[in-house]
């Protein structure tokens, strides 16, 4: 049983799949020979060939409209887009086309793809590598977003998403890829697509976080527990559609919710879940819903990302903000 | 300085516009049922459009886009594919989408706004309508790659405009498609005009077959209004793609004989003289003439055969007409294979609310 | 003084603006002979020249693109791009130029430019063209998104868009270009981009929306009142960066928030403003906050897209929900 | 077949790999104090890039791009550029900036993680580096547009690489750069690789410089390493835009020495072998023949120089190393005009906590 990083959890899936499965291919820049500039498909072209593991031309709508093309004709397409800063160029097709070709034609073609992405902040990258905008894609019907946080979770995650019958935009938070290792059994049992997970059951708040946001979560909720302050610890994980009812059945037990993570806050995700709670768990809630994100300013080069992203005092600073009101 | 590449673009017709032979004909052009055949089609997609502006003009069809003067453009290219190969057409491809099996009435239906139409018979595998402009030259490479993967003797064929040719998806789907050597040939019908815009304004390349140049693939020019350079050049280039030769751009010069959509006018923005002389090359004239010369084809039969066919859309008008109208629900079940919780509860809140019509 | 239709404000404002602003360039598809698919341009190609006011080649990246390069180098463009459907190739340059030009270089070099689109549903068009993707653009720092709904803001809010020193997404809600008159004196007067209007003062419910919505939630709001049921409306027009004091103000005093809007419900900008309710002001909510949309589908094709968006009876059934629990 | 139009691509060397020239030079090059300022500066590049890769391997930048082997397509083209001419750069182009006053420590701290490096030196109105491939070719045709319509005698700069030509922004900006008669250049450096992938794999057109066909305009290649090729070609190409002449796309061949940035490793892609062997076409190995040939260039001043600007860089690097750390604030202070309420209230928390480095 393998003892694996988050980025190896992702490589594991992929080869797991594609040695189960004939029509799942990999394609994107630099994942060939190269082995992807995080290593997330190292090995693979070897494994599988270069008919089903090949570098692109430098396109992003290219490789997001060949992605539909070959769904549509019978394939699974899992390419990857080098930076979520650099996946712009392929979100027309993504809600033009991936999101509604089974709509548009009433089932008869459907568009079964994954495109994955590293993103987030963190690792001294130059301009346009710290992205977080996967607010973006949980705003297009038809479209999956799902985010792992742990190497299990990324095993588990992506096999699913590569199973499942319509397209999934699936992003890594390439800042925890290498922060930890957990034992991940090859087994290609997948994880459901439609249930956030509680990593931490608690009684006095709910925290609810995604990507690597869970970090610096898991470090300020620790210290809160010796402060006696007892948090239930959420990984949303299958970003869009939401995962309303676990939400709604943690906060109608501890009555109180931060939200964290590393996109800005405003427009953000952490908007969504607020406002579910605002409408469906308003009866639940005895204190303000509190965000914690990203401030609403581009991310920063280098030497301030640390201070734009949540960091563990501001984490801690929230849940207090919370408790006592 | 050493010269170190070196290009042509060639342009090829078959039949002036009076429909005399300028060359050798290809065989198939005297193949008479075949000829008859085509020309058949030619003249159901005129009266397919003229009645589907009247049924915008009378409010059953929402606007939609005319393939006035593209008879010969969209039957050529059609004819010349096989039902295995992808078509993956504009929104103005009304004649190629029927000859591969698409039934009137639901070509109706998409321009009377129901998506049924899209679940359309003939080529089941064939990408829908394309409305954003060039997207779909990437989902022909797409296809083109699966078909070439599958190791099928098959090809996919995209159909765009002059003014898509402007587009970043056109120019990346074609440099794709060299690079990775891929089965699909792109048709770029150049009606002159992108709406307003005329095909001048869109580029300073003197043909747009030349955008070929840039990723190393074949293009050269026909005579859109031709249908025997139309097929002739279709059959080479798909016959190219199923037999590993790559890609080819073809540019079929032609004019759009109507205004841009029912929502547009014209006339705004070109000159009465220019559309009138245009008309006078438009396809079916020339292959009237040529119908006649070479094979007796008489304006009894002429008559007779609109007359057939204007029942025949008639016959689809009326079946799309009497489609019984869609329910709401069915806005909410093809989002994904299994509809999430919540997308089930929006749906049962939709039920509760009549759908009014435009008012 | 001028009785004008919501486009035709548009034109107004636009010819003023190129009259008392040299560095004013209006550019896009079919906006200079054509006058526009929407006649929003018509007119201003004679009146200021065709140097001034151009049609492009048919590519929206390059739109935004030559509107960035124009927009450091002096010039104030005001691109159209044809409908928000294919704004989306566009994207890119938006989020990641214009938004941060001025905060990568320090302000060295900044952006200002009005990037125009009509949206949202209503016209019987062809598919792609009733999208209403405006939470992706409220998502982006660095970024003013302004949606008017009336002659008479559409006039003052799109002078002091191209005023700004800042990029700016102007999205027309097309489906009301022509559904009412006002009187609009062309002054040269903007409106300030940083306050919703209240349309209606009421004591009972806060009723939030802008777009086309104001239509249909006027008339609920009309039916309402017979009720007696007071609602206090409100536009929120300058929907990025969002004017929540007024938003808090309201609720304040009514105790109760409904939001309506076209654009699919999740993910979108209602859940922002939702968010705002549940964190900076929950203990003014005497009611959950109930959100009224377009549903979380592919905007519908004609025959059903008035069963998509918010009906006036779906507006009255939300306020009621509101009104009772 | 008519042939409709016809087109050749040229290949421009002045200078082999030895320094021996192939024909008659351009004036500027019997300029020695011109040729000895380039060539310092093509040192410059060199000296400065060799400290950086340093700074990045000690932890003191970021991760960073660097410009070994593209010395000469860097200073030759910033030669021919003049002050008021407007460059929209790629991430890689110290070479082109330093020449035009941007100072080191500006870059370094570009590449140290700080934004205020990019409200640069020199010529203001230049874009900062672009990262987004390609994405800077439509900045420079915008600038273009904006120089055409104040009549100023000037043109617009676009650098990017082999890569960056597969991308619809390139394409794009070429056309729009062709159908409007914009005053603006397009420079590739063809260093052989965009990251993994050596140029065969972009496209099948066998030159970079044929894909100006497709839009209309001029496109030439030169030997990017010639620093003579580099700066008679860009010369020709700023004067033909300047002068109402409308865009040129020039492809300089030529070779990156190095990983594509310190976060890659190349030995996993490309043979040891190539790299020696391109290593041998350096650009300044042929100009330093050429200066010694022509210009009487010996060892020892050659020695003096690089000791001289070994010491230019390290004042530089001192500069950026003693730079106070950008406070928190900073980076909500430049997101609007006018900051919004809420942003204020961001600030004011921001300010709360302190910002720890990376771990
Ligand atoms: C990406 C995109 N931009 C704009 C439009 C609006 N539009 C619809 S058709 C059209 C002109 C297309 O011209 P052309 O490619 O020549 O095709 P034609 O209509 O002449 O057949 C435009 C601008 C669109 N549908 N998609
Ligand atoms: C739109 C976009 N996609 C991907 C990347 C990641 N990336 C950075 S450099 C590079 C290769 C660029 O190659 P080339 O254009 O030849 O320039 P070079 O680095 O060789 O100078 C890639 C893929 C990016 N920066 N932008
Ligand atoms: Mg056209
Ligand atoms: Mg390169």
């Amino acid at each position: 049983m393998a003892n694996l990083t988050l980025v190896e959890a992702v490589n594991q899936a992929l080869a797991w799949e594609m040695a189960h499965d004939e029509s799942v291919v990999v394609f994107g820049e630099d994942v060939g020979v190269n082995g992807g500039v995080f290593r997330a498909t190292v090995g693979l072209q070897e494994k599988f060939g270069i008919e089903r593991v090949f570098d692109t031309p430098l396109a992003e709508a290219m490789i997001a409209g060949l992605s539909v093309g070959m769904a549509t004709q019978g394939f699974k397409p899992v390419p990857e887009v080098q930076f979520m800063g650099f996946i712009y160029p392929a979100l027309d097709q993504i809600i033009s086309h991936a999101s509604r070709m089974r709509n548009r034609t009433r089932g008869r073609l459907t568009c079964p793809m994954v495109l994955r992405a590293p993103f987030g902040t963190g690792i001294r990258a130059p301009e346009h590598h710290s992205e977080s905008t996967e607010a973006f894609f949980a705003h297009m019907p038809g479209v999956r977003v799902v985010i792992p946080s742990s190497p299990v979770r990324a095993y588990g995650l992506l096999l699913s998403a590569v199973r499942d019958p319509d397209p999934v935009v699936f992003l890594e938070p390439k800042r925890i890829y290498r922060a930890f290792r957990q034992e991940v059994p090859d087994n290609g049992e997948g994880l459901p697509l439609d249930k956030a997970f509680v990593t931490r059951p608690g009684t006095d708040v709910t925290v609810i976080t995604w990507g690597a946001s869970v970090l610096e979560t898991w470090n300020a909720v620790g210290e809160l527990a010796d402060e006696g302050i007892d948090c239930e610890v959420m990984d949303l994980a299958t970003v869009s559609p939401m995962d309303k009812e676990t939400i709604l059945e943690s906060v109608s037990r501890t009555g109180r919710a931060v939200i964290v993570h590393e996109a800005a806050i405003s427009g953000g995700l952490g908007g969504e879940v607020a406002a579910v709670l605002a409408s469906e768990g308003l009866y639940s809630l005895e204190a303000p819903v509190v965000r914690v994100g990203g401030y609403d300013a581009v991310p920063p080069l280098a030497r301030m990302e640390y201070g734009y992203i949540p960091g563990i005092q501001r984490i801690k600073d929230a849940v207090h903000e919370c408790m006592e009101s | 300085m050493p010269v170190v590449a070196q290009f042509e673009i060639t342009y090829t017709q078959f039949l002036d516009e009076h429909g005399k032979a300028q060359q050798e004909l290809p065989d198939f052009a005297a193949d008479a049922d075949e000829m008859a055949r085509m020309y058949r089609f030619m003249h159901l997609t005129r009266v397919f459009d003229r009645r589907c502006i009247n049924l915008q003009r009378t409010g059953q069809v929402g606007t939609i886009a005319s393939s006035n003067g593209h008879e010969a453009a969209q039957i050529g290219l059609a004819a010349a594919m096989r039902p295995e190969d992808v078509l993956a057409p504009s929104y103005r491809e009304h004649g190629a989408v029927i000859w591969r099996g698409v039934r009137m009435s639901q070509l109706l239906a998409v321009w009377g706004g129901d998506e049924r139409g899209h679940n359309w018979d003939g080529a089941r595998h064939d990408f829908p309508y394309c409305v954003p402009i060039a997207t779909q030259c990437l989902h022909a490479a797409g296809a083109a790659l699966a078909l070439k993967m599958r190791g099928d003797e098959a090809c996919a064929v995209a159909l765009c405009g002059d003014g898509a040719t402007s587009e970043g998806a056109f120019y990346e789907a074609l440099n794709a498609a060299g690079a990775m050597n891929l089965p699909v040939v792109f048709w770029v019908t150049n009606n002159r005009y992108a709406i307003s815009m005329p095909v001048e304004g869109q580029t300073a390349a003197s043909t747009l077959a030349q955008k070929a140049i840039a990723v190393g693939i074949p293009g050269e020019q026909v005579d859109g209004n031709d249908l025997i350079a139309v097929r002739n050049a279709a059959e080479i280039a798909t016959q190219r793609a199923r037999s590993g030769g790559g890609a080819t751009l073809v540019e079929a010069l032609s004019y759009r004989l109507a205004d841009h959509t029912t929502a547009d006018d014209a006339t705004r923005y070109r000159p009465d003289e220019e559309v009138e002389q245009a008309g006078r090359r438009a396809p079916l004239h020339r292959m009237k003439r040529f119908m006649e010369e070479r094979f007796g084809w008489s304006d009894e039969q002429e008559t007779a055969l609109i007359e057939k066919l204007e029942a025949e859309v008639e016959k689809e008008v009326e079946a799309y007409l009497a489609t019984p109208r869609p329910k709401i629900e069915e806005i909410f079940e093809h989002q994904f294979a299994n509809m999430p919780a919540a997308l089930g509860a929006q749906r049962e809140i939709a039920r509760k609310y009549p759908v009014p019509d435009h008012g």
